[in-house]
Order: structure tokens, then C-alpha cells, then sequence
């Protein structure tokens, strides 16, 4: 990229400047076409996505997805899981094992942040055995962020 | 003693070595100290997925070799020379970075191996990238720096591997901590987009700036749209990729849906795409 | 201070240089006067704000602005406000269900600052419906910054 | 529009100040933009004290004024024209700092103007210096840059206080974070004793690597303990003070006893040592 047309006055004044028209490679602007395409995609994946989806309450559901006996207690895995285009902060996620309408134990843990359409995974370690009761995880509280 | 310095001698070209390896502690405490003192940067050493760490040790050197050809020690000249450049880089990175934590008390004897290399690992990234740079840089001072220019005018790759550079120098230093994601929660996608059109603006600005050094006049510039895309876009696109990789290293994707790795890959572009325009004004 | 020790060499070496003393043009004066009024308008506020308004005890309240059912249960959205020029952090809220004396159910977010004269929202989630129960929210707690 | 340098037309008296603008803004961004992204910074904004705050705004002016003499815009002769300058760096960060927190709606329409001033007026800070710093350093690249040092070579005093500035920038950047107040706890007596001692080190490497840059042999050197003593152990206790004062700013020192104060002050003064000793190479 030698160019041969760079005209004399200018060589000694920046030597940074880039030679313009026929010292641009193909190569340069291909790698421009896929940058444009990139930036043009995401600006309007969000603006799409502003458009469409409008801001409301958050609808949080926590359910659980497994359990295991360990040393320190019974591990339940739960997932926590945004249906909202809102983001919900310090969410508290409650677990209880219950008996009829008593509560036998409780667990309790906030997540820090719970971002539209994701999913957190998180656990709640109980003393009892969840089998031998009725297991209920459902969220508590949020803030906004 | 008063060997010049393009003398043949043994002693000098060791001497030389040894300023140029205090140089390298230099630089890799000033450009990760904001890291060393990062709790998320502690807490993501030990939490980090060991396949992403892999990874990223893995990126680490060639792009060091690359860089040591821009702003190494030396001008080097074969691949070799490189490769060694961004093994001494490394080194002298990861000693500053197990001197500092252990005086911190964030790494200690008794602690499992794999924090303790978690966490002396993810901060040889930033130290070892700032070594290299302070190599160049505080030995540049020496010789005329019209010279220097003209030796390192880096092609059209050279410019854009350089806005790399600055934009994973300036992401990793901001993109563990929690701000990031917080932002991006906190803004509407307007404001997101708002951001990206500032970014892009800024960046050309700087693109711009680079292209005229000082000159008011504007004769026969290249073109406004030429350098807009052949720089500016590429670059941000660029950034905007390299922000997902280090979101998605340090775990902040896990569960995520589509606008939420955008959202926040344009937060982190911000700092990264100042960082990118500043690189090619910087080195 | 306009040195006559100068040598004559360095004058034409930069082009930046500007002739000391009358150089400084009408706009930069505009813009340091933008500065100026910013600093005093800055000042002045402060001052004023620090005279006038004494820190006493944080004076919070917290009220739900609307209920709406969800997958994951019945959300109060609910906003705290302080009334004070006390910056209450860790702000505890709580939320009840009540029928009579008794407590049905219980919900607790924290907020991590409530700024003097601020509003911050959040919710609180039951899995009862608040419209059949009386329901109470109030801040409980709060530490110093 | 090819007036020449020396020409004293109007016009390009005015695009040299909007050129001058310009890096301002893009200098109080580059410098003040790891402040803007520190969440502390928000919630400092709003609960620090008033009378702390005004102090802070006073500070900065006479600051501002001196450092206009090392690397404003252009070489300040007069006292006046110095507080011209500093009050046009403080415009724009101000501006800078308005801009991108409304961005990032940490200030929003209907918030108490106590809390939106206290937020800007607190980046301002930071940003004015980088503005002031990169008016200097940017366009100094025309220069050679041994001309440059003649023209700039501060006395004692002088490096004084460009050791200040670096202290209180580096400072800023990390004082209000929860690290410094979190590693003072970690660690135990020894390590901060340690950790003073090796600022100490560092500094001394630093001052050491000024007076003679990139040169072997050392003939003629004005002696260990005459450097030690004028610029380390001068500059550490400069970095000390500032550390203190920043911390008290910010509110960390309410209730505390004489250890905790001293202890806080040494881990910030770390990377403090590390920016003073610093802006003496750079600046």
C-alpha cells in the first residue's frame, strides 16, 4: 500500500494519514461492510425490542429442579425465572416445607439481579427431608435497580 | 561504563534487559493496580468456569507476541523474538501480581491451588498487556519521536489489532464489576441506543482527530464516509465483539436473553470504544 | 512574564504557541464564565441547602401504588419516600397481609439507599390475594451510610 | 485558511479554543470515565456531607489554576489567564459529566436537585483535572519533546506538586470504592507495615528511574539519601495527607480510631505513591 499517487507536500506533513481512493484494499472494505452489519443488527435488534416489548410488572416463577442429601442438609436447586421485560433487584426467593398449613422449616435467599426473559439458578438447604413434605419455593420481594 | 549503546557488549545488552524488565514491573503495576483492587476481579478468580480461563490465558499470548511489535522493548524483528517478549511480559506480570495479592491477604498460604491460580491468573492478563505497553512507552522517551512514528506506522490490521488493544485493556478493567450489568438494568433501550450513537460519535471524533493532527485545514481528507466505515464502524464493531467475549469469560451471560447480552456488551463498548480511540492516538 | 530571555530558535519551532496576555478570545472567556457560574451556582446551592435543611431522623413512608397477579403470585408494587435530608441506607421495607390481629402473610425487601427528599419503587409479592386481606406496608429499619 | 501560525487573525485564535475544547472534553471523559462508572461515586453524590463538598469545589480551583502552568492549553503566563482555564475545564466536565449520567439515568427528570449536584459536582472533579492534563498532553504531540521539557521543567515545588496531582487523581479513582476500606480490615499490622515500605520502594524506583531516564551509567548523581529524602519520603508523606483528606471527603472516617485512619490511608496510599511518582514520568 505504497501508493505511488500520495503527492509530495502532504507526505511530510502527517505521516499517519491514511492515502485515500486507490490505497483503500477490497479487504478494508469488506471488513467495513461486516462491521456495519454488526452494529446496524444490534442497534436494531434493540430497537425492535423497545418497540415491541413494554416495560411492566415483574412476573417472577421459582420452581425447583432437583434434590440431593449432602452433608450439611437436603440441597434443593431451584431456577428462578423472569417472564417480564423488567428487571427485578435483590430478589428474595422463600422456600418452605409445610404440613398442612403449618410450616415445618424455612429457607431464604436473595438473588441480585433477575434481567428480563433470564433465569437464575440458586439452592435452599433444609434440615428435613423436602420429600416427606409439601415443598413451596415462590418469590418474596424485589426493588427496582 | 560508558559502553554507547550501539556497542556489542555483553554487559550493556544485559543492562539493557534488566532496565527494560523494571520497566515491565512498572508498567504491569500501574496498569493492573485498578484490578488488583477490584473485589469482583478476586471473586471471579475462583468462580470463573476453568474452560474460560483456558481460553483467555490461551488469547493472551499471541496477542502479546503481535502487540511486542508495536510497542516491544525492541523493534522485533522475527516471531521469536515476539514470543519471548510476551513470555517475559508474562512473567513479570504474574510476580507483581502474587507480590501485591499476597500482601493484600487476598491470596494466602493455606488457600486451595485453584484460587490461588485463579486469582494470580486472571490478573496476569491486564499486568502482562501493561508491561509490554510501559516497555514501549517509557523507552520511547529517548529517541525522536517523529523517527519512532515512521518505524511503527502500523498498516490497516496493525490499526485495527491496536483498537483491540485498548478496548480489552479498558473492558477488563471494568467489565467484572458490577456496574456494568447494573447500567444496563437501570437504562430503558433508548437510553442504550442513545449510548451506542454517543460511542460511535466519540469514536470517530478521536478517528478523526488522529487523521488531522493539529491541522485546521481540511484539504484533501479521505473522505468522511471512508473513514467513518473503514475505522470508525469496524472499530466499534470490533469493541462490541470484544466487550461479549469478556462479559461472556466472566460468566455474565449465564441464563441471559439476547436484548440483555446486547444491552450490556453496549455498556461495556462505551469504555471500550474511548479506549479503542485512545489506543491509536496513545501508541 | 512575557520572557525577553525567549530565544528566538523555540518561537518558530511550535506553531501552538499563543502570544501571552491579549490572546485570550471572546469564547474561551464565555466558556470560563460558564464554568464560573456552574461553580458558584454549585456553591451557592450547597451552601443554601446546608443552612437551611438540618439532618435529623430519616422521615419515611412507604404506600402501594397497584396490585396485579402473576404467574409467580399477587405483586404490590409499593413506593418509599423519604421526607427527610437524612439519607437512610439498607432501608428495610415490610409488607403484611392481615385479617384482624393475625399475620396471613409477610414480604421484606431491603433498599440500599433511600436519598434525602428520593422515591424508589419495588414490589412485594404474596401468594394470597392482598384484596381480600388488609394490607400494610411500612419501612423497618435503616442503617447510617 | 492557510493563515500562518504566527498570523493573529481572529479566526484561528478561535479554532485553536474550540481544537483546545474539544480535547477537553475528550480528556475530562478518558480521565473521569472509571469514576463515572463507580457505583460509590453515585451514592457518595447524594449522602456526602455539604460543607465536605464545598471544600472539595474550592480545592480544585486554585488546583486547577496551577497545573494550567504545567500543561494548559497553552503556555499560561498570567494568573488570570490560569483561572480562565481552569474555569473552562471545569465547563466541560461538567458538561461531559451531565451528559453521561443522564445516559446512564443515574440523574433523571424529578430527582431533588441536592442529589443530581451533588452527583455532577463530585465527577467534576476528576474531570476538570483530565481535562486540564489532556489539553497538555495532546497537543504536545507537535512539539519535540525536548523542547517541550525546557519549556516545562518545573522547580521543587513544582514537582511537589505535580506528585499531588497524581496522588489526588489515582487517588479519587479508588478512594471511595469499598476496597480500601474492606483491605484495611484484611489485612493484619504486619502486612500494612509491609505495604508502606514497599510504596516507599516503589516510589523511590520511580524517582530514581526520572533523574536519570534510560541512562546506565550513573556518574554524577546528586546521592542515595539527597533523592530519598527530597522527593520519596516528601512525596510519600504528600500522598499520606491526600489519602487522608480523600477518605475524610468520602465520610470513611466517622468513628473511627487513629489505627483505622492510618491503616486506610496507607492502602490508598499505595496506589496513590504509584500515581505520584508516575505523574512525575508522564507529566
Amino acid at each position: 500500500m505504497n501508493a505511488p499517487t500520495k503527492s509530495p507536500p502532504r507526505k511530510s506533513e502527517s505521516s499517519r494519514q491514511i492515502h485515500p481512493g486507490s490505497t483503500t484494499s477490497k479487504w478494508e472494505w469488506v471488513a467495513a461492510a461486516c462491521g456495519l452489519l454488526l452494529v446496524l443488527g444490534t442497534l436494531g435488534y434493540i430497537v425492535y425490542y423497545a418497540l415491541t416489548t413494554e416495560a411492566k410488572i415483574p412476573d417472577i416463577t421459582a420452581e425447583a429442579i432437583r434434590t440431593e442429601p449432602t452433608r450439611g442438609g437436603h440441597v434443593v436447586q431451584f431456577r428462578a425465572r423472569n417472564h417480564s421485560s423488567t428487571t427485578a433487584a435483590g430478589l428474595q426467593i422463600t422456600g418452605e416445607l409445610r404440613q398442612g398449613s403449618s410450616v415445618v422449616e424455612r429457607s431464604e435467599i436473595t438473588l441480585d439481579y433477575l434481567p428480563p426473559f433470564s433465569e437464575r439458578e440458586g439452592g435452599l438447604i433444609f434440615q428435613e427431608d423436602p420429600a416427606r413434605y409439601e415443598l413451596r419455593i415462590a418469590p418474596k420481594a424485589y426493588r427496582e435497580p | 561504563m560508558t559502553t554507547g549503546a550501539g556497542s556489542r557488549a555483553n554487559p550493556g545488552r544485559e543492562r539493557q534487559f534488566f532496565i527494560g524488565l523494571a520497566r515491565a514491573f512498572a508498567g504491569s503495576l500501574i496498569f493492573a493496580l485498578p484490578m488488583l483492587m477490584t473485589m469482583e476481579m478476586w471473586w471471579i478468580g475462583f468462580w470463573i468456569d476453568e474452560w474460560r480461563l483456558v481460553i483467555l490465558t490461551l488469547v493472551l499470548i499471541p496477542l502479546l507476541t503481535v502487540l511486542s511489535r508495536f510497542s516491544g522493548f525492541k523493534q522485533t524483528d522475527g516471531l521469536v523474538d515476539g514470543i519471548v517478549d510476551a513470555f517475559v511480559a508474562i512473567a513479570a506480570a504474574a510476580v507483581m501480581a502474587i507480590v501485591v495479592l499476597f500482601i493484600f491477604e487476598v491470596i494466602r498460604f493455606g488457600m486451595p491451588a485453584r484460587e490461588i491460580i485463579g486469582k494470580v491468573a486472571l490478573q496476569t492478563f491486564p499486568g502482562s498487556i501493561g508491561a509490554m505497553l510501559a516497555r514501549g512507552q517509557l523507552s520511547g522517551e529517548q529517541q525522536g519521536s517523529q523517527d519512532e512514528e515512521i518505524a511503527q506506522d502500523p498498516s490497516y490490521p496493525g490499526e485495527l489489532f491496536l483498537m483491540g488493544v485498548g478496548a480489552i485493556f479498558i473492558g477488563l478493567n471494568v467489565a467484572p464489576t458490577e456496574e456494568i450489568v447494573l447500567l444496563s438494568y437501570m437504562m430503558g433501550p433508548w437510553q442504550v441506543i442513545a449510548l451506542a450513537l454517543l460511542s460511535l460519535i466519540l469514536m470517530h471524533a478521536f478517528v478523526y482527530a488522529v487523521n488531522f493532527p493539529g491541522q485546521p485545514q481540511l484539504a484533501e481528507d479521505p473522505g468522511f464516509w471512508s473513514l467513518f466505515m473503514r475505522f470508525t464502524v469496524v472499530g466499534y464493531a470490533i469493541v462490541l465483539l470484544i466487550s461479549a467475549y469478556l462479559l461472556w469469560t466472566f460468566g455474565r451471560f449465564e441464563g441471559a436473553d439476547l436484548e440483555e447480552v446486547l444491552g450490556a456488551s453496549i455498556v461495556l463498548g462505551f469504555p471500550g470504544a474511548i479506549g479503542a480511540a485512545a489506543a491509536r492516538l496513545i501508541l
